[in-house]
């Protein structure tokens, strides 16, 4: 009980958050309602049992990749942004009808079933060792061990490629 | 939580669609930026709420990919406005139009 | 948990291609950031590529799956490898030239080049989502930096924002798409994905997954009503780039594509069909259309682009082994010819200003070869006999005739007509008089003049024999 | 020993009121040992020796006036200095002070701790930003740059510890150090304690990193446009980084709250004077720690803020990794000898 009702007021302020990164009128506002918002997310991880998730949510992105964001509009001293409904044209009114329209095909999805009627893939038992640590990384290194070494080259990659865009002289 | 499943799915969608009006509303590239990740996240959430509907390692298995490389293109991303800002002074892509937006 | 280092080799082995490109990528970025002998850096990459090749070609295990399902060495990775590397070959024949030419004289180039090669390998030897998505960002995040290597220029700036978050935005949607399909199924394994269809009807989830999914391809490989885009990221990236990342990234999308459409419907989709359909009739239209109006030759290259992009996902439409092996044919001719288009203006270009269908005037009878290989590419884009292109498109055309796209073919054949009109206005500016000054008399070098012929080479052996290249690819299929 | 919810909650309410304690008298400590060094006297007018000085400094500034920039961004330059404190205490929610005195422990402690540096820095960078003043916001700008570039370093450092011990939960990587000071993790990892320390000494933003707040250039850095309980509040957050910082130091490294052979000439004793005895232990040598820290800061100068990026990525973060492989490889060889 007590759990469904933290878990409605979690979605609730992250939706809210979620509002006010896309209409907050300075960039400040909206980097800091984002990272409101990957706090309920890492919440809602907390509620699934995937702690690790969870704990690396805050760290990744909640504590390096806004901070990152941060500091770039702090560099660029970046103005106040027109916000969504100031200045309402035509283009605007079309990706609010387009997203509208993509929020109610999902809607129309899920009165035709329900996702928690779909096949389930092991046993419908729980299994709560999921999310932590230990299985994380025995699945990482072993099922998986492929796509997570390749994803050193795409942080190599990105590494080099800031770099070079972002250095201020060539030498 | 296993009942809420289909609420954070529909979470996800919401958030989702957020992002993509962020995406196509907003005229700082930093604001595009963020609302992009915004997406990214909304994309976990589900993935998260997959896993454990399907109790299947996959999930958050590609969850983490998704982080490292939502990292990797912020690295990248920021480069890329630093870059233009210090030719342009501005961060507004629709005063970008050299090439026509 | 022991490890199984038997498994464990024979797994590597099979991935050795993509492990030797990654590690040329990394001596490549040692080099540079060492600064030694910035000459040798094309050399380093050419050999990479041509290794990578010959391992492709004579070591890797026939169609293995290796690392627990996540990769397949079988038909895709093997074709759609072997034409990623042969382009990556002669780019870095022509790079350095042009690279001294756009005043970039960064060689992270070489190695930014080589982790998107990385990751283009990746893409086609994937039998998993996953890998799919890592592959594709693996490619999509050096290219960004590609974009916008000319740091001082705002246009390339400009162009690398502009693809940066199209590029972003196109990976949300396509990561929502897979967390969708994994929802519905269960998995993100290709093949347990294509049992799964085959045992059990999937629900709604699993088809707006799959559209979301084709949304974000869609975005990558710049098709109608996402293409807006691509001639704005061609045209202001720096030529050398636009030569490899409208040509590179657009054979291993496509040929991805065609993978992920091969292992998910073994058994034909008409609602797969009816989509990649309705995209490949707007796609030629618009893309044809709009191009008329272009007076930019690198913008009219990307337009064609848009254009081609049509062509190229009827092959999609009949969801057969011929289908996917005609599609490979055509992206592979094309991906040649588009790569010589560019690499051609890119020599002709001055002090970055653009090359206009103006500035091309008379180019053909003072810079005799450049003139050559140029027209022979544009006669390729046209379709006309006999070059590659034309082959590409007959059968192309051939098999969506053959699974019942009849309006289609017909709609792919008025098209090219139309495209005849754009085409054939650069062939005309090159043999005009008075000539132009606009554009630089400085031809390219020797070095770069070999990549040029081989590639107008390859144009002319596919277009005038082709069983040269159908037959290769049947028999590595 | 199994405490109920009462007692915990109790516990949790010893800790954090006496960390609070803590805080207050480093900033005495710290003004007697600036004193020793420049042989001066130091606070000794309020109370004997000057002791009931932090209670007169904490008064003055609840007492002053509170100025807040027109121009500041109102809500977030009220919450900022929030923000820094409650980060800095909530650490200390993974730290056993004796066998069975903790707040919590979760499988993923470290981890925690991680999470709590990281997001510490928002404290310092929003205050530097919301005062809208040039020089708080080079100080905030600095300080984001700076933590974000040690907390790699420092976790890569952590990763040695954590390879080692086998858990991620702080309780077990104390239990895994034994009585036994040679099996302490400082013997084991050396050089993982030093790129640890050194870490330490950009997160609490101390001398000879104090960049973010240095006074000669920016003024007074990012807390230049705060005053009064805000200001303290900030002041109170810095000296809560340090007895944080030497405490986890502590933890990790020195072997927690374990006594030296204490289970040769401390076996069969009460376990309540063991547990005194084991608290005394831990302050000894936070405090040790903590002394360390003051030590350095009034004898070496400040970085230019060139070479701290250096320091941090040129040899920090490769040392960090080098730490790793190393004992990986050790660890690979031990299970394959042994």
């Amino acid at each position: 009980m007590i759990v469904d009702i933290l878990f409605y007021i979690t979605a609730l302020v992250a939706i809210i958050s979620g509002l006010l990164v896309i209409t907050g009128k300075s960039p400040v506002t909206s980097a800091l309602s984002l990272v409101l918002n990957f706090f309920c997310i890492a919440f809602i991880y907390l509620m699934l049992e995937a702690q690790f998730l969870a704990i690396i949510q805050v760290i990744v992105y909640a504590g390096a990749i806004m901070v990152l964001f941060l500091f770039v509009i702090m560099l660029l001293n970046l103005q106040d942004d027109m916000t969504l409904f100031e200045r309402f044209d035509l283009k605007k009114g079309f990706a609010v009808l387009l997203t509208g329209l993509f929020l109610l095909e999902i809607a129309y999805i899920f009165s035709l079933d329900s996702v928690s009627i779909a096949p389930k893939g092991v046993t419908g038992a729980s299994f709560p060792e999921l999310g932590t640590v230990e299985s994380i990384g025995k699945y990482l290194f072993s099922d998986f061990v492929y796509p997570f070494e390749m994803i050193s080259v795409v942080l190599l990659s990105a590494v080099v490629g800031a770099v070079v865009i972002a250095k201020k002289k060539v030498d | 939580m296993n009942q809420h499943i289909d609420a954070i799915v529909a979470l996800s969608a919401i958030l989702f669609s957020m992002g993509v009006l962020g995406v196509l509303t907003r005229k700082n590239a930093i604001t595009i930026f963020m609302s992009v990740e915004l997406m990214l996240n909304s994309v976990n959430l589900a993935l998260v709420a997959f896993s454990r509907l399907h109790n299947d390692i996959t999930g958050q298995m590609l969850v983490i990919f998704v982080m490292a490389i939502a990292a990797a293109e912020v690295a990248v991303g920021l480069a890329i406005v630093i870059s233009i800002f210090r030719n342009r002074q501005t961060a507004d892509v629709t005063e970008i139009n050299l090439l026509r937006w | 948990m022991p490890i199984d280092l038997n498994l464990l080799l024979r797994d590597t082995l099979s991935v050795a291609p993509v492990l030797i490109v990654l590690l040329s990528a990394i001596v490549l970025m040692m080099m540079s950031a060492s600064k030694v002998q910035s000459k040798m850096l094309p050399w380093v990459a050419g050999s990479g590529y041509l290794i990578s090749f010959l391992a492709l070609t004579f070591v890797t295990v026939p169609s293995a799956s290796a690392f627990s399902g996540m990769v397949n060495t079988g038909s895709f990775a093997v074709v759609g490898g072997i034409m990623i590397l042969v382009l990556a070959f002669l780019h870095s024949m022509i790079s350095a030239n042009l690279l001294q030419k756009d005043g970039i004289y960064l060689g992270e180039f070489y190695a930014l080049q080589a982790f998107a090669i990385t990751g283009m390998l990746m893409m086609v030897s994937a039998n998993d989502l996953i890998m799919v998505f890592i592959g594709i960002e693996t490619m999509s995040i050096p290219f960004y930096a590609m974009a916008g290597l000319k740091r001082k220029d705002v246009r390339s700036n400009e162009s690398a924002m502009k693809y940066f978050l199209i590029g972003a935005f196109a990976a949300g949607f396509l990561l929502y798409g897979i967390a969708l399909i994994y929802g519905a199924t269960g998995t993100t394994n290709l093949t347990r994905i294509a049992d799964y269809l085959a045992s059990q009807t999937p629900g709604a989830f699993f088809w707006v997954g799959i559209g979301l999914m084709l949304t974000g391809f869609f975005f990558k490989v710049s098709a109608v009503p996402f293409h807006f885009w691509a001639p704005d990221v061609y045209q202001g990236a720096p030529t050398v780039s636009s030569a490899f990342l409208a040509t590179g990234g657009k054979m291993a999308t496509f040929m991805t594509l065609a993978l992920v459409s091969m292992k998910l419907f073994p058994v034909p989709s008409a609602k797969w069909a009816a989509v990649v359909a309705v995209v490949a009739a707007l796609s030629m239209i618009i893309g044809n259309v709009t191009a008329l109006a272009q007076t930019n030759v690198k913008r009219i290259l990307g337009y064609s682009s848009v254009a081609h992009a049509g062509y190229l996902l009827l092959a999609l439409l009949s969801q057969t082994t011929d289908g996917y092996q005609a599609l490979a044919y055509y992206v592979f001719v094309y991906g040649i010819t588009t790569f010589a288009a560019f690499a051609v203006v890119g020599y002709l270009e001055k002090d970055g200003n653009p090359v206009t269908l103006d500035s091309l005037k008379g180019l053909g009878f003072s810079h005799r070869t450049e003139g050559v290989i140029l027209t022979i590419a544009v006669i390729s884009l046209m379709g006309i006999p006999p070059m590659g292109g034309f082959v590409g498109k007959y059968l192309v055309f051939l098999n969506a005739y053959e699974s019942g796209h009849l309006g289609l073919v017909i709609l792919g054949v008025v098209t090219s007509m139309v495209s005849v009109g754009y085409y054939l206005r650069i062939i005309l500016s090159l043999y005009t008089r008075p000539e132009s000054t606009e554009v630089i008399a400085n031809p390219a070098g020797a070095f770069a003049l070999t990549g040029l012929i081989l590639a107008a080479v390859i144009i002319l052996v596919s277009g005038i024999y082709p069983p040269v290249f159908t037959g290769w690819i049947t028999s590595l299929w | 020993m199994k405490l109920e919810l009462f007692g915990h909650l109790v516990l949790t309410v010893c800790i954090f009121g006496s960390l609070f304690l803590f805080v207050a008298y480093a900033v005495y400590f710290e003004r007697k040992v600036a004193a020793k060094m420049q042989n001066r006297v130091g606070p000794d007018r309020v109370g004997w020796y000057g002791l009931l000085q932090p209670f007169a400094d904490i008064l003055k500034l609840l007492l002053k006036e509170e100025i807040i920039a027109t121009q500041a961004t109102k809500l977030i330059h009220t919450l900022a200095p929030g923000i820094s404190v409650i980060m800095a205490f909530i650490t200390f929610a993974m730290i056993p002070i004796a066998e069975g005195f903790y707040i919590a422990d979760i499988n993923i402690g470290m981890l925690y701790m991680m999470a709590v540096t990281s997001i510490g820095v928002y404290g310092v960078t929003l205050a530097g930003w919301s005062s809208n003043s040039k020089y708080s916001l080079l100080g905030s700008m600095r300080a984001s740059a700076q933590m974000i570039s040690y907390e790699l370093s420092m976790g890569l450092a952590v990763v040695g510890i954590i390879l080692i011990t086998q858990s991620m939960s702080v309780v077990s990587i104390v239990d895994s150090q034994t009585d036994n000071p040679f099996l302490w993790n400082i013997i084991k990892q050396p050089l993982g304690f030093l790129i640890f320390w050194i870490a330490t000494f950009a997160e609490a933003n101390r001398l000879p990193f104090d960049l973010p707040e240095s006074e000669q250039e920016l003024v007074g850095g990012f807390h230049t446009e705060y005053s009064s309980m805000r200001f303290a509040l900030f002041f109170f957050a810095e000296y809560t980084h340090l007895i944080v910082a030497s405490s986890i130091l502590t933890t990790l490294y020195l072997g927690g709250y374990q006594i030296p052979y204490s289970s040769v000439w401390l076996a069969g004793a009460n376990e309540w004077l063991v547990a005194g005895l084991q608290i005394l232990m831990f302050i000894l040598k936070m405090c040790l720690f903590v002394f360390l820290f003051m030590w350095v800061r009034w004898t070496l100068p400040r970085f230019k803020y060139n070479h701290l990026m250096e320091l941090g990525w040129k040899y920090l973060l490769p040392l960090g990794l080098i730490n790793v492989v190393v004992t990986a490889g050790w660890l690979l060889i031990y299970d394959k000898l042994f």
